[in-house]
């Protein structure tokens, strides 16, 4: 609502001297794996990299707006050149991005879009919605079943960026010829709210259930253990997101039908390369352009049995070791890990 | 004008000599037989004497209306999964009924089953440690942190409120800790404890033998306990009303179970959660310390005066509040097999407090039992599956749930009456 | 058989047939009792008689079961102790009913706060506060320290000095010398006299029969729960209504009387010997 | 002085040099007192004179600032109740510190409850408590009930029930009948008597001076928080203790006594007239 | 042998006669001038009389600690900043410190601040209405909302731990109902609300007027009080005294302004809830009403017998309660210039519970102030600020705060001597 700002880099952070940058790292959430075991030290490594004398003020909001409006001022106090900023809530960082404005310091919207930011680097949250579904669909549909019954854990109701997912996941399954037979918004992602509503689904949905759309691998988890319990054979296809090494463990065990991986390195060092020029009041390299923001947009990968290989292992996001526990080393030979 | 009336009352006092000693008052309202059993079971209820059990009314409507409004929600299949939901929060309120009872709080037990799960996950499935010796240090783990808050708590007089929320970041932050980068464990599928949490039943044989079993214990210990009043010169219960009772009790058992084993039947882990209550009403009604705890909740200054060792009582709470809660936790994450930075968040707390405040324990100590535990989680749980079986928008998701939970304490509350002039809650 | 004993007028306070049930407890049973202006009356009766049931039925504190009750002529039902009060009863309880956190000045003057402006006027509330507890020859070293710091005589002064505020038509003692020292024991006994003259309705309740025979002018006894019978004092001894209370005439009160009558012949011990 | 009226044996219990002091008000001052095996001392003074402060002193309750204290002449120092009781010293406080929520059977055995294989023995106990509720002819309809619900004197009965269990050496009873009907205060003081037999040390705290010059040894007066004086029973009369108690010679006590005996002329007078 | 020690202390009668009233008392341990005063103030302090004030202490180390490990906490900026943190959670704060001075408690709070931020967004951004309505609607709804709990509290006895937690569901249903689909919605930072917020700051000579103003209105009332206490014959403060506390506070007012001169300055927001913060501890302190609150929190039977309307004060409590964590949903809003699904979430109920208990109110009523919002917030926030600037793990962070929370709060009792013999927190 507070308008496009197109003066990206405009203020002028007279404090700054020399090298020696201060950027600012804030995340959202510490309740998914991501953030601070991948985002966190790969930020830090690239921009490193690039820049050794920076330093990096991180700060991670807990989930909380008003938490991450305070770790923002906090940023600004210490006098953060540029504020890198994975929003709680896209729409209410609009605050956090006037403050900076008023001090000349630039933002970069991390993964998640803010209007009035200087720089957008993210996966895009409709997409990742779409492409669970997508996979979804098809998984089911390999199976041999063009209709029948799909429940869908969607995310928390509290957090917008659930609504996203929702939204991406919908424009493809209201359409696929599968009847949505139950919603759920997960309170706080909790993987047990999605268990307990799973096991009454099992209850009310009874035989007719073909697929499972869960926002998160957390809330797949508790589907899946609900459907395991339940006596539920097969299992039907679940979806996931964040490629948890719980969730790979799951995919390759045949019960999870995929995840969502989002190449963290490429998207971290878009971001720190953006922070660096802008910190540097250069004006960053971009592919496209969202609402007026220069952007750079990452393919989400859709991650199965077969793609386990190819994006986690090739990534070095988890090491086979880790991934091919004693529980799970079938598993691991007959998907071809070793 | 003077003209008193000195009523001697020499023949009454012959007349109670034939009484048991407990009933000799001439004030005293007869109550034999079942009639006076059930108008003196009426007049105690009104006066809010009876703790827990007026929640069964609201349990009952809260039945009522979901099955109403869907049929799956008394399945067996149903029924059996609001068993195997309630167990692990109700393990955690379970303990959380022994802190109230003293007049305290303990708002870290989330915290706690969470960091439990991550160390048993860890553990066990991290660095390969057999399940008893995981299991053991998840639940020392509780038990130190009792211990801490004990010691706090008696060291500094610092609120528990106050230690328990300073507990329940602290041993957040260790969660995510011992969690580590994973963040989220699997516990492999044929484990002990997923197995145990998920897949292990009683067989209807054994199932109806324990009911059996329940009611002639019953029988049997109410029957010596008259043969030893009477010896002692005490009232006692009339067989006939012993006889109705059983039965009673025959029936609230064995129904429940008949239903539950047309599905799969009574889970190990429910069975395993109900006899800690049994356990801990027992030890709270029939031993000394149990008395303390109360003594101390209902007065710490008469408590102390009476000699009890307060400091000792209030540790030894705090330990088995944490340790339950750890328990609790493994339970939760045998469930859902997998421990996660989620384990116990959310509102595990509220749900543990809530469900030990709504089955009657109250907030201000010295009044409550451990049945309370059982009841308030079945409310709860019962809510919250009823709804998971209707369709509906998260808005109307919470504000029924709100609705409904009032609903039903309002039931319960009109079943008595108003408690306000006799004080608190 | 009450109504030969009260003096002709109507009185102010009347209830009949009152009865109060506790669960299995029938606390009152039928109980008929009346006070008129200008008279004090003491209730007396053994212990867990019902005399403070029935004091807390009359200040609204519990609602009788069964029974009427008629204040100044009319026919009144209290609801709550605000109506009783509404009707001009001040009532000193057995149990105080003081509230621990505040001091002595707030506890004195709760629910009927002096203002001055728009705030209480904290300077001539404990002012006052030091005159109602110099006139019952109080022992408290401070107005603003917290009730609950006070010793049992000092919070029963307390408690009596609350019913001096307002202009009450009838007061209510439940034992109020119960805790209190020799000297505040006289000032409490002269003070129900003052209510006399000033033509209030006073009920004392007391387990001293001395106190009792000195200010009271009608006994009334309650055993068990029910009525047993009234005396006028003029007209009957001490030993005569313990006997009404305790429901006999031989008993532990008189065995001791006679035991240490043969024991000890010290020339103080008859006066000493009353209860 | 003390010493001087003291029988010749050393004494179970001696405080000497006791001061105590809260916030801004010096509770006590310097406080020397003793009661000896088979001895009634009866411990007197006006409200807040710090009788039960003393009291509590000696039980544990409140550690003093500054003094001695021995007993069973062993330099001891209680940090607490259970040391207290530990020593054999079992107390009957005013404000008698029940749990309200609990019933007269739990509180009678709070602390010392008896086993029965792995559970409380409730009907052992039970027999027990109509035994020491009847030898003290209490008025308890059922001893089942919270003590919440009981009138005033019967909770008295229940704490001075409690100090009856155990095997003290001293009991100290702090103003144990002031809810009492004549009954069970006569039963109190045949009790008291009883445990002088056996030969315990009784320290008894009483506004009533019948009672005190009844059953007591020695009395020990304290005003305003300092020693007043100690009298043996046998040489003085209740005038010269209230003289002590009060400060003064002339004072409410007498003038209501004289005032009383000039107007009136019923012969039962002069017995009626001790406080 | 009787050897009386009459001690008529005739003399002594005399040298009292010219004390005031108050001082008479010979046990009374004279406190005149300026050391008695501080001597009487230690042994209140130890006493645990004083109520939130050793609360500084904690709060003293805690920015002893922080200052230590970053200059930028005690730089003008940031103490601007943490004003700004503090106002809408102080504001709730305020008003869970009334219903635990009544015993009671209200878990709704966070829920009511977020619908109220709902109504303010929806009504003023999507339904066009003008601000000033907007902010009455939503205060509106947060006064019926207490209304309501009132009713339900009086009228059926429910404890109102399990009210408000069937309100703390039910309208954070509500919240996502008003806010519907979009979710959140931004409040434009050009309107009224989010210039107060954010953006409105006393001048430097407004401010500094303001401290004197304060100070003046302070000496005039106490002597005042001083001149009216002699009439009656009551004992003064010694003018010395007065004029030593003046200083102090003249002191404890200008430095702090004075600091945030430097930067922005004292902001409106955080005015309006130091002067909520004054009126309330004036309300509850000097009013009828607030006497009331107090003694049914102490003990609501004799209350009920002193002829206190109960019913009505706690329908008040409750009102005020609500109302205020409504407007503290405002300012929140007004601050994040947005609302949103989350607004209220998170732990704004902790938060908010957690201030008013450290600040040294009890949770089992009658005993606290004010005050303690505003001491209990800066306690919270200045922990969660000051680790903002620490570059921390979200574990690590976890982990610290609890420690240091709990360190802040046994300094503030080790301070004291041990409640614990003198019966609850
Ligand atoms: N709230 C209550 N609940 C249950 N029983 C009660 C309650 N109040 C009183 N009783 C019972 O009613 C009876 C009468 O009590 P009451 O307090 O009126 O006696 P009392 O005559 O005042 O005795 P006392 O001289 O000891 O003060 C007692 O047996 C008591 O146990
Ligand atoms: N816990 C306490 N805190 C503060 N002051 C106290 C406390 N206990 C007692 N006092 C004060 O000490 C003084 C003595 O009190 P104490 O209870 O010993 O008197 P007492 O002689 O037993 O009086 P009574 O005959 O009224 O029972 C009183 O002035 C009282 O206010
Ligand atoms: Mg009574
Ligand atoms: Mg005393």
């Amino acid at each position: 609502a507070c308008g496009n700002s197109d003066d990206s880099g405009s203020g002028s952070s007279s404090s700054s001297g020399g090298g020696g940058k201060k950027i600012a790292l804030l995340l959202p959430e510490s309740k998914t794996t991501r953030y601070e075991t991948f985002d966190r030290p790969l930020f830090e490594a690239a921009v490193k990299k690039d820049c050794a004398a920076c330093t990096i003020i991180y700060s991670n909001a807990d989930q909380d707006p008003a938490k991450q409006q305070q770790q923002a001022e906090a940023a600004l106090t210490q006098g953060a050149n540029v504020l890198v900023l994975d929003p709680v809530d896209g729409k209410a960082a609009a605050s956090v991005v006037a403050s900076a404005k008023a001090q000349g310091v630039p933002v970069v919207a991390y993964d998640r879009f803010i209007a009035g930011a200087d720089y957008y680097v993210s996966f895009d949250n409709e997409t990742v919605g779409k492409i669970q579904a997508q996979t979804l669909v098809d998984t089911i549909k390999a199976g041999g079943k063009t209709s029948g019954d799909i429940v869908m854990i969607n995310g928390s109701p509290t957090d917008p960026n659930a609504g996203s997912f929702k939204k991406g996941a919908h424009s493809v399954l209201d359409s696929s010829g599968f009847k949505i037979a139950a919603e759920y918004d997960t309170p706080d992602w909790s993987p047990d709210k999605a268990q307990a509503w799973m096991e009454g689904q099992i209850s009310a949905v009874k035989g007719n259930l073909v697929g499972v759309y869960a926002a998160n691998d957390g809330t797949g988890g508790g589907a899946i253990a609900a459907l395991k319990a339940g006596g539920v054979k097969p299992l039907p296809p679940v979806t996931g997101q964040d490629s948890e090494l719980a969730a790979i463990q799951r995919i390759l065990a045949g019960d999870q039908a995929m995840t969502i991986y989002k190449p963290v390195p490429p998207e971290a060092e878009a971001a720190a390369k953006a922070a660096l020029a802008l910190a540097n009041k250069q004006k960053p390299a971009s592919t496209t352009d969202t609402e007026g923001v220069p952007s750079t947009i990452l393919d989400p990968i859709a991650v199965t049995k077969d793609k386990v290989k190819d994006t986690i292992i090739k990534d070095n996001v988890y090491k086979v070791a880790d991934i091919c526990t004693a529980a799970f080393a079938d598993a691991c030979t007959k998907a071809g890990l070793s | 004008m003077s003209t008193p009336t000195p009523t001697p009352e020499a023949q009454s006092v012959d007349a109670t000599a034939a009484l048991p000693a407990d009933l000799q008052d001439e004030r005293l309202i007869a109550s034999q037989g079942v009639g006076g059993f059930l108008r003196a079971f009426l007049s105690r209820l009104r006066s809010g004497d009876l703790g827990s059990l007026p929640v069964v009314v609201g349990l009952v409507v809260i039945w009522g209306v979901f099955a109403f409004e869907n049929d799956a929600f008394l399945s067996s299949r149903n029924l059996v999964n609001l068993t195997q939901q309630s167990a692990a929060t109700g393990t955690i309120a379970l303990g959380i009924v022994l802190v109230l009872l003293l007049g305290e709080i303990d708002l870290s037990v989330g915290s706690i089953s969470g960091l439990s799960a991550a160390i048993l996950a860890v553990g066990f499935v991290g660095h390969g440690w057999s399940l008893p010796l995981a299991i053991l240090a998840s639940l020392v783990a509780g038990a130190v942190i009792g211990a801490l808050y004990g010691l706090l708590y008696t060291r500094f007089g610092v609120p528990s409120f106050v230690i328990t929320l300073a507990g329940l970041l602290a041993f957040l932050g260790l969660q995510l800790k011992v969690l580590g980068k994973e963040g989220s464990i699997n516990i492999p599928f044929d484990s002990g404890l997923v197995k145990f949490a998920q897949a292990s039943f009683l067989s209807d044989a054994a199932s109806y033998i324990l009911v059996v079993v329940v009611v002639l214990v019953y029988l049997a210990t109410r029957l010596r306990a008259n043969q030893r009043r009477t010896a002692a010169g005490l009232s006692t219960t009339p067989v006939v009303t012993l006889g109705v009772r059983a039965v009673a009790i025959l029936l609230l058992l064995s129904i429940p179970v008949y239903v539950l084993n047309r599905d799969r039947g009574v889970s190990y882990m429910f069975l395993l959660f109900v006899a800690l209550v049994v356990i801990f009403d027992f030890v709270i009604q029939r031993t000394r310390w149990g008395r303390s705890v109360l003594a101390i909740g209902g007065n710490v200054e008469a408590a102390r005066r009476a000699g009890i060792n307060v400091k000792r009582v209030y540790i030894s709470v705090f330990v088995f509040c944490s340790t339950l809660a750890a328990l609790g936790g493994l339970l939760a994450a045998g469930r859902l097999a997998s421990a996660n930075q989620g384990s116990g968040g959310t509102d595990t707390n509220l749900n543990a407090i809530a469900a030990a405040v709504i089955g009657g324990t109250s907030l201000f100590g010295g009044r409550g039992s451990a049945y309370s535990a059982l009841l308030g989680i079945l409310v709860i749980q019962s809510i919250s599956n009823g709804l998971s079986l209707v369709n509906l928008g998260s808005p109307e998701r919470y504000m029924i749930t709100g609705g409904v939970l009032l609903l039903a304490v309002i039931v319960d509350s009109l079943s008595r009456r108003s408690r306000a002039a006799h004080g608190r809650a | 058989m009450t109504a030969t004993l009260s003096p002709p007028t109507t009185a102010v306070l009347a209830l009949t047939g009152i009865s109060k049930r506790f669960g299995a407890v029938q606390a009152l049973k039928d109980i008929d009792f009346d006070v008129h202006s200008g008279e004090v009356v003491a209730l007396v009766g053994d212990n867990g008689a019902g005399k403070s049931t029935l004091v807390k039925t009359i200040a609204g504190v519990y609602t009788p079961d069964d029974g009427q009750m008629t204040f100044d002529g009319k026919a009144e039902s209290v609801a709550s102790p605000a109506e009783a009060q509404g009707l001009g009863i001040a009532t000193v309880f057995q149990d105080l009913a003081l509230c621990d956190n505040l001091d002595v000045v707030a506890n004195l003057f709760l629910g009927r706060e002096l203002y001055r402006g728009r705030a209480l006027d904290e300077v001539t509330m404990e002012q006052e506060s030091w005159r109602l507890l110099r006139q019952l020859s109080a022992k408290i070293p401070s107005v603003r320290i917290p009730v609950a710091s006070l010793s049992g005589g000092q919070r029963q002064t307390v408690a009596i000095a609350r019913s001096l505020l307002g202009a009450p038509k009838v007061v209510m003692l439940d034992e109020p010398t119960a805790a209190l020292g020799v000297a505040q024991t006289a000032e409490v006994l002269n003070l129900v006299e003052r209510l006399r003259e000033n033509g209030l309705g006073v009920i004392l309740i007391s387990h001293n029969m001395s106190d009792v025979m000195a200010v009271a002018d009608r006994v009334s006894v309650l055993r068990l729960g029910r009525n047993n019978g009234t005396f006028n004092v003029s007209q009957t001894t001490s030993q005569e209504i313990i006997a009404a209370i305790t429901g006999a005439t031989t008993n532990a009160v008189s065995q001791r009387a006679a035991r240490r009558e043969t024991h000890t012949a010290a020339p103080t011990a008859t006066t000493e010997e009353q209860s």
